[in-house]
């Protein structure tokens, strides 16, 4: 490919793909892969550690205004200077270990947690030629690495020595676990359409337009509810609300990062935000067309650049979901998860199968969009309806005494 | 149900969110430093001495009668009275406070010494910010400190301090009145050949209405 | 290259025997299973190594997300986190090096008689798509068939695991005071 | 609602062994109380409660008072021969009225909507015969409201669950509430103008300062 | 004399489960969930409380041997900081039992001021009650928000009237302590306008979230002949369908010419708690409304009344209000003297809290922290 000969919003499209290139063409051949995959180490462990910053901000402004306040507005404009604020008091705070913790599992928790989670951007394809390693697997990767996630809160958990540690630890490697399972299943109907594990593939094959509208997996009955499914279930395993009772601060004052402080603790939220925007970001390959533009005259933008709003839009859709839902319970976050989710991700699977066989000729185009929307449908209303019968939830009324 | 009211909560936050950019209603920080409530006239904080014409220290209203020291439910007023005796604003001969101190680390500004004080001596201020490095001497406030003109008062209590003005200046003509009646018996008296001397003794100030507003 | 061996290959390799080694002599039980768990992650990277991509991830999705997890589990739930007096060389050290030895023959056996005439020779392409056909075509019946066993033992477990729902009655004490 | 009387009165007709007085209220609230003596005051307490016309279901305050000991003087004329003389003399004699613990409970009806009746019992000094029956089992929510008269009076409740201190740590010993309590002059020092505290403060400081010399010496 | 059989209440008793030992943790007193410094004892069998105990008295100042010591004006201001967040019905209860022992009567229009103070009271705790159990709930702190931005506006007016947004000290005996400033009651009539929407916004955010419903319904039930028995009061109260209001059954001040009505649960839950309290929100302010219409001219305060000196003849007197958290009375015995010889609060903050070892038995950890939350406590009412 020659930089030259493209067009400007070719150019701009593929620009950091061809820095990388350039960077690789200073060194000998048999170095050029080291380097530009070192090249791609540093531009995702460069970008996404400042997205998180600026997520940070974002989230306590945006939080700040839902509750009609304003947020941090004191250092620097706007207060954008926050992060880095923050940033200096981690590192000069005291790195405080409880005497009867286990300092090497203690050290060692949030840097495994960090590690793990960085992994898992190696197979994110964040723009068009832009996936640190193509791998057939991409996906299988992703949820390999994720799952690793789980063993660091357990070290952390477990090493701090404390009850309330030790709780948040045991309620968030379950609820990962538990959720796991549909985050997995709802993963999967995107793969079967695809027919491939690779996130490359998967996003190349929902980049095409009908008339100016994408052909993104979300648009139909089973993507609309693999989507769903998807967000409540990166919820849960990103620990974020309504499902972050492992760190929820009225029972369990922080949860497995309790006694943490200084960068370890910086560490921990770190890798928090790097973990919801990588699960955010595979969301986005899966069900939201990836780097595709949402409309085809809109193709001209570059692709990373689509590929980071839609992220920061989903950053967006946490927060405000923050700023707006209590927690659950854990028997009824684990309840929601096995007789919700699990059927519901199951019976999406099904009806992807129906969807893909029930081919797209013109008639039955029509057909099995009523079909497939209509079962999901009724089995959400019906499911829904049984289970907040069963535990005789809903609106009452009340009398009055005069 | 079904997360209806999921929806509608997310709803009413974003109303929130949006709101804020264009609402007064919904953004109701005020950035304190910069920005400042405006001051509400009731406000109490601590108590201050109020004192007449120029000289703070010769002008302070206080007779030292420790009513407020006694009244004050905190126990933070400590006054130490005079020997001798000065003239008050109507030029009275009156005790005066050798030493007057609140301890504003103990006041809890609940207004009972300003309740009870017969003289409209002492009342409430409305400086808050008075945050010191040094927690013991720097809270404890002297004579020197508390006093403050008539003026200032009437500055930041404009109604409340009208009334009391207005009572006090009724309260002056009478004692005035008075005195001049007494003088004017004291001449006649003089005229008369025998005794000389009868003070005119002012009458002690009567409690004037407690309740400012009533 | 060292004995035609990649340098990865022998910084994975001690990983994992290292980890496997303080499995074995490690004193705190949950540090064993910690230790266990780096010599998980070394084989999923030697699988890796070896272009076998589905391996190498589920290696790490199973042993390290579930297996590793489940280990830590059944310590904690068993005996607790303390650090129990274990003498690491026990009487039957005989016996623990006979099996040592017979598993180790019985692997050795497997790898030399399955090892392709020509050393070197270019390792077969296996994609996760060629794994997904055999598995829905030639293999289609053991898969459904470990399945089945698998659910029957899952709910198997559940069952043995349910709480009793007796024991958690309530006793509301009222009426007969003192 | 019923007058105070007539409650003695019902109570008297349903208990008749029941020792019960009613001691008026000199205060323009007029909320008379009914004495009820401590071994019958469970009996009492459980009529008052379950009586269908009373239905007292709801206790809204138990609290203590601390009667000192009240030394009145009476003057006395006596005929005393004195010189051989008959003489009427004037003396004064003191009387120790002995001084009593006080439990006192306000009852409510939720039922019935009246109230209050307030029931009280005396323990029979404030030294070592201060038990009085709990009326917890029969009000719930005389629980910490008991304990708390425990912890502040120091009456002891027999038939109380769980009479712990409340408000007070479990090592303190003294009954704070009691009339004749005096501060503990261990206060942490902070130099206010308080002086009186001060010096108290130093003093106690001095003496466990030497008391500190002195255990040492002995060691 | 020995007593048949008769009905008592105490907690219920679990058996725990054999796996295992019990898991005592002592939630508090430096817990994010423990509104101030209160310790909850709980013995856990897994995640299922078996026993709970709470300890409180951290806070303790013992206001009432203060009070003793002190003159009945100078209680006063020491009632604002029971429950901080209530001052004026504090004041109110203090003021209606000294009027009560001393016969004072309070003038007309002091009455009016008194019930419009009080009802806005009742109106920013129950605000603020509801925005602490949401928080408890782990919801960030909006709907906390949202009530102290009309909580904010409440003091205010509390500040332009008393001088003070939280320690008020406003009411005296026979009346209130300052006539109102000008436009005060067309401010307070702005502001009771925007309460209803506020109320509503509330209501949007939280009655229909099934999360919410998840969480509270059916949880930290509480049965009825239990609450009367444990001296239940308040919204608490009301939640288990008990129909017991002060304001109606004493009809103090003058509650009687108001129309109102008592809003009644049927669970007993923490959904019914927290619908209560909404609801009484909204009598609150037709309550307000019918008060701010007709707040007659005259004097604040009984004109008899001495600010010094203030010595009520021996005797006795209990008066009560119905605060926002409960009954709150105020127990005097007076000697005669300048300063009350027993002087007796009756938090109702304390003893809504005996009946939560009842409510948590049995229960998730994560629902102690939410039942404790539905309870409404200050815990300078407390601990006194």
């Amino acid at each position: 490919m020659n930089f030259q000969a493209l067009t400007l919003p070719e150019k701009l499209d593929q620009l950091f793909v061809f820095v990388q290139h350039w960077i690789m063409g200073f060194f000998p051949a048999h170095w050029q892969p080291l380097v530009g995959a070192l090249v791609g180490v540093v531009g995702i462990v460069a970008s996404f550690p400042a997205i998180f910053a600026l997520t940070t901000v974002l989230e306590r402004k945006g939080l700040g205004r839902m509750q009609n306040r304003l947020g941090p507005n004191r250092v620097g404009p706007l207060g954008i200077f926050q992060p880095v604020a923050d940033g200096i008091k981690s590192l000069t705070k005291e790195d405080i270990v409880p005497v009867s913790a286990d300092g090497v599992v203690h050290f060692l928790a949030p840097v495994v947690l960090v590690v793990a989670i960085f992994l898992g951007y190696a197979s994110l394809p964040i723009g068009r030629n832009m996936v640190l390693v193509n791998i057939d697997a991409g996906l299988l990767f992703f949820f390999a690495v994720g799952a690793s996630t789980e063993l660091s809160i357990f070290m952390a958990g477990w090493s701090s020595r404390n009850k309330y540690s030790l709780l948040g630890a045991m309620r968030a490697v379950a609820q990962m676990i538990s959720y796991e399972v549909p985050l997995l299943m709802s993963a999967i109907v995107a793969v079967m359409m695809t027919g491939s594990l690779s996130t490359v593939k998967i996003v190349e094959a929902q980049s095409g337009f009908t008339g100016i509208f994408p052909h993104w997996y979300v648009f139909t009955p089973w993507g609309f509810a693999g989507f769903v499914l998807f967000v409540i279930a990166a919820l849960a395993e990103t620990n974020r609300t309504p499902f972050d009772l492992p760190e929820g601060e009225s029972e369990l004052v922080a949860g497995y990062f309790t006694e943490y402080s200084g960068f370890k603790f910086a560490l921990f939220f770190l890798g928090e935000y790097l973990g919801m925007m990588s699960i955010a970001g595979f969301g986005i390959t899966l069900f939201l067309g990836g780097w595709g533009a949402p409309f085809s005259f809109l193709n001209f933008i570059p692709s990373w650049a689509w590929f980071f709003l839609k992220l920061l839009a989903a950053l967006c859709f946490f927060i405000w979901l923050r700023g707006t839902l209590p927690r659950l319970r854990q028997d009824q976050l684990m309840n929601f998860a096995w007789k919700f989710m699990l059927p519901m991700t199951l019976l999406n699977l099904m009806v992807a199968a129906a969807w893909r066989f029930l081919g797209d000729s013109a008639t039955g185009a029509w057909l099995r969009w009523v079909l497939c929307a209509g079962v999901l449908l009724l089995a959400y209303v019906g499911l829904g309806r049984v289970l907040m019968r069963k535990q005789r939830l809903g609106a009452r009324s009340y009398r009055y005494a005069e | 149900m079904l997360g209806e009211g999921i929806v509608k909560g997310l709803a009413e936050t974003a109303k929130n969110f949006a709101g804020s950019f264009v609402s007064k209603e919904r953004l109701t920080t005020v950035q304190y430093p910069e920005e400042r409530v405006e001051p509400i006239e009731n406000t109490r904080d601590f108590p201050f001495l109020v004192y007449d014409g120029s000289d703070p220290m010769a002008g302070l209203r206080c007779v030292a009668c420790q009513i407020c020291e006694k009244e004050c439910p905190p126990k933070c007023i400590y006054i130490t009275k005079s020997t001798d005796k000065k003239p008050d604003y109507v030029g009275k001969p009156q005790i005066y406070p050798a030493r007057f101190d609140i301890d504003i680390s103990v006041c809890m500004s609940c207004q009972i010494c300003v309740e009870v004080c017969p003289f409209e001596a002492i009342k409430m201020d409305t400086e808050f910010e008075l945050s010191t490095t040094d927690r013991f001497e720097g809270l404890i406030l002297d004579r020197e400190q508390l006093a403050k003109s008539n003026e200032y008062y009437n500055k930041i209590h404009p109604t409340e301090a009208a009334e009391v003005d207005a009572r006090l200046a009724e309260e002056k003509a009478k004692v005035e009145a008075k005195a001049k009646a007494a003088a004017a018996a004291a001449a006649a008296k003089a005229a008369a050949p025998a005794s000389g001397e009868t003070t005119a003794k002012p009458a002690p100030q009567k409690d004037p209405a407690k309740e400012p507003g009533a | 290259m060292i004995f035609g061996l990649s340098i990865a290959f022998w910084i994975t390799a001690l990983f994992t025997v290292a980890g496997a080694l303080a499995a074995a002599l490690l004193k705190n039980l949950v540090h064993c299973a910690l230790s266990l768990t780096v010599t998980f992650a070394g084989l999923a990277i030697l699988f890796l190594q070896l272009d076998a991509q589905f391996a190498g991830f589920a290696q790490m999705l199973v042993y390290i997300g579930a297996v590793a997890i489940l280990v830590v589990f059944a310590i904690l739930l068993t005996r607790g986190a303390g650090a129990p007096e274990y003498r690491i060389y026990t009487s039957s050290w005989l016996a623990g090096i006979a099996i040592a030895a017979a598993v180790f023959a019985l692997l050795a056996w497997s790898v030399i008689t399955s090892l392709p005439a020509g050393a070197g020779s270019a390792a077969p392409d296996v994609t996760v798509l060629s794994i997904g056909q055999a598995l829905m075509s030639t293999y289609v019946l053991p898969l459904e068939i470990v399945a089945v066993v698998l659910t029957v033992a899952l709910i198997g477990a559940v069952i043995v695991a349910m709480h009793d729902k007796g024991d958690a009655k309530t006793h509301e004490q009222k009426g007969g005071a003192q | 609602m019923k007058t105070a009387e007539e409650i003695l009165a019902a109570i008297k007709t349903a208990l008749p062994e029941a020792k019960v007085e009613l001691v008026q209220n000199p205060s323009v609230s007029g909320q008379h109380s009914l004495v009820v003596a401590p071994e019958d005051g469970l009996a009492v307490a459980v009529f008052l409660r379950d009586d269908s016309e009373l239905a007292l279901d709801f206790c809204s305050n138990a609290t203590g008072v601390d009667w000192l000991d009240k030394e009145t003087t009476e003057k006395v004329k006596a005929t005393e021969v004195v010189d051989g003389e008959e003489k009427v003399i004037e003396k004064t004699v003191k009387h120790i009225q002995p001084g009593y613990l006080e439990s006192v409970y306000h009852l409510y009806s939720m039922r019935q909507k009246h109230g209050p009746v307030i029931f009280r019992m005396r323990t029979a000094n404030r030294t070592d015969q201060v038990e009085l029956p709990s009326m917890t089992p029969v009000w719930r929510s005389c629980e910490f409201q008991e304990r708390e008269i425990f912890d502040l009076f120091g009456i002891v409740f027999k038939g109380h669950p769980d009479l712990r201190r409340i408000l007070m740590w479990d090592e303190f010993e003294d009954h704070p509430m009691r009339r004749d309590y005096v501060d503990p002059d261990d206060y942490e020092y902070e130099p206010t103008p308080h002086d009186e505290v001060l010096k108290r403060a130093q003093e106690h400081q001095a003496q466990q300062n030497e008391a500190k010399q002195a255990a040492e010496v002995t060691q | 004399m020995s007593t048949a059989a008769f009905k008592s209440y105490r907690p219920p008793v679990i058996e725990p489960s054999n796996e295992g030992e019990l898991l005592e943790v002592a939630m508090g007193p430096h817990h994010p969930s423990t509104h101030g410094v209160f310790r909850m004892d709980v013995a856990l069998d897994g995640e299922i409380v078996i026993k709970l105990k709470p300890v409180f008295g951290y806070l303790h100042r013992n206001h009432e041997k203060i009070a003793e010591k002190a003159s009945y004006l100078a209680s006063m201001p020491y009632t604002d900081r029971l429950d901080y967040f209530c001052s004026m019905t504090n004041n109110w209860a203090y003021a209606i039992a000294v009027e009560k022992l001393a016969g004072i009567e309070v003038p007309e229009r002091a009455q009016y001021i008194r019930v419009i103070t009080a009802e806005l009271t009742r109106i920013q705790n129950h605000a603020s009650a509801i925005g602490f159990l949401l928080q408890e709930m782990g919801a960030s702190g909006t709907p906390l928000m949202y009530a102290f931005r009309e909580r904010e506006k409440i003091l205010d007016i509390f500040e332009e009237l008393s001088g003070s947004r939280m320690m008020c000290n406003y009411m005296r005996f026979g009346g209130c302590r300052v006539e109102l400033p000008k436009d005060w009651l067309e401010k307070v009539a702005a502001i009771v306008d925007g309460l209803p929407r506020f109320i509503d916004e509330i209501e949007a955010l939280l009655t229909g979230n099934e999360i919410l419903m998840a969480r509270t319904q059916g949880v930290g039930v509480l049965k009825p002949d239990l609450a009367v028995n444990a001296g239940i009061t308040g919204p608490m109260l009301r939640a288990t369908g008990v129909n017991y209001d002060i304001r109606k059954v004493d009809r103090y001040g003058i509650y009687d010419r108001f129309e109102f009505r008592v809003p009644l649960g049927d669970h007993g839950d923490i959904y019914d708690r927290y619908m209560v309290r909404v609801l009484e929100m909204r009598e609150s302010v037709g309550i307000l409304r019918q008060a701010l219409k007709d707040v007659p001219a005259g004097p604040i305060v009984d004109p008899k009344q001495k600010v010094r000196g203030f010595r009520p003849k021996p005797g006795e007197a209990y008066g009560r209000i119905e605060g926002p958290k409960g009954e709150l009375g105020f127990y005097l015995i007076s000697d005669g003297s300048g300063n009350p010889y027993r002087y007796r609060v009756r938090p109702p903050s304390l003893i809504n809290l005996t009946v939560l070892e009842d409510m948590c038995i049995g229960q998730n950890v994560a629902d102690v922290v939410l039942t404790f939350g539905s309870v409404d406590i200050v815990l300078g009412e407390v601990d006194r």
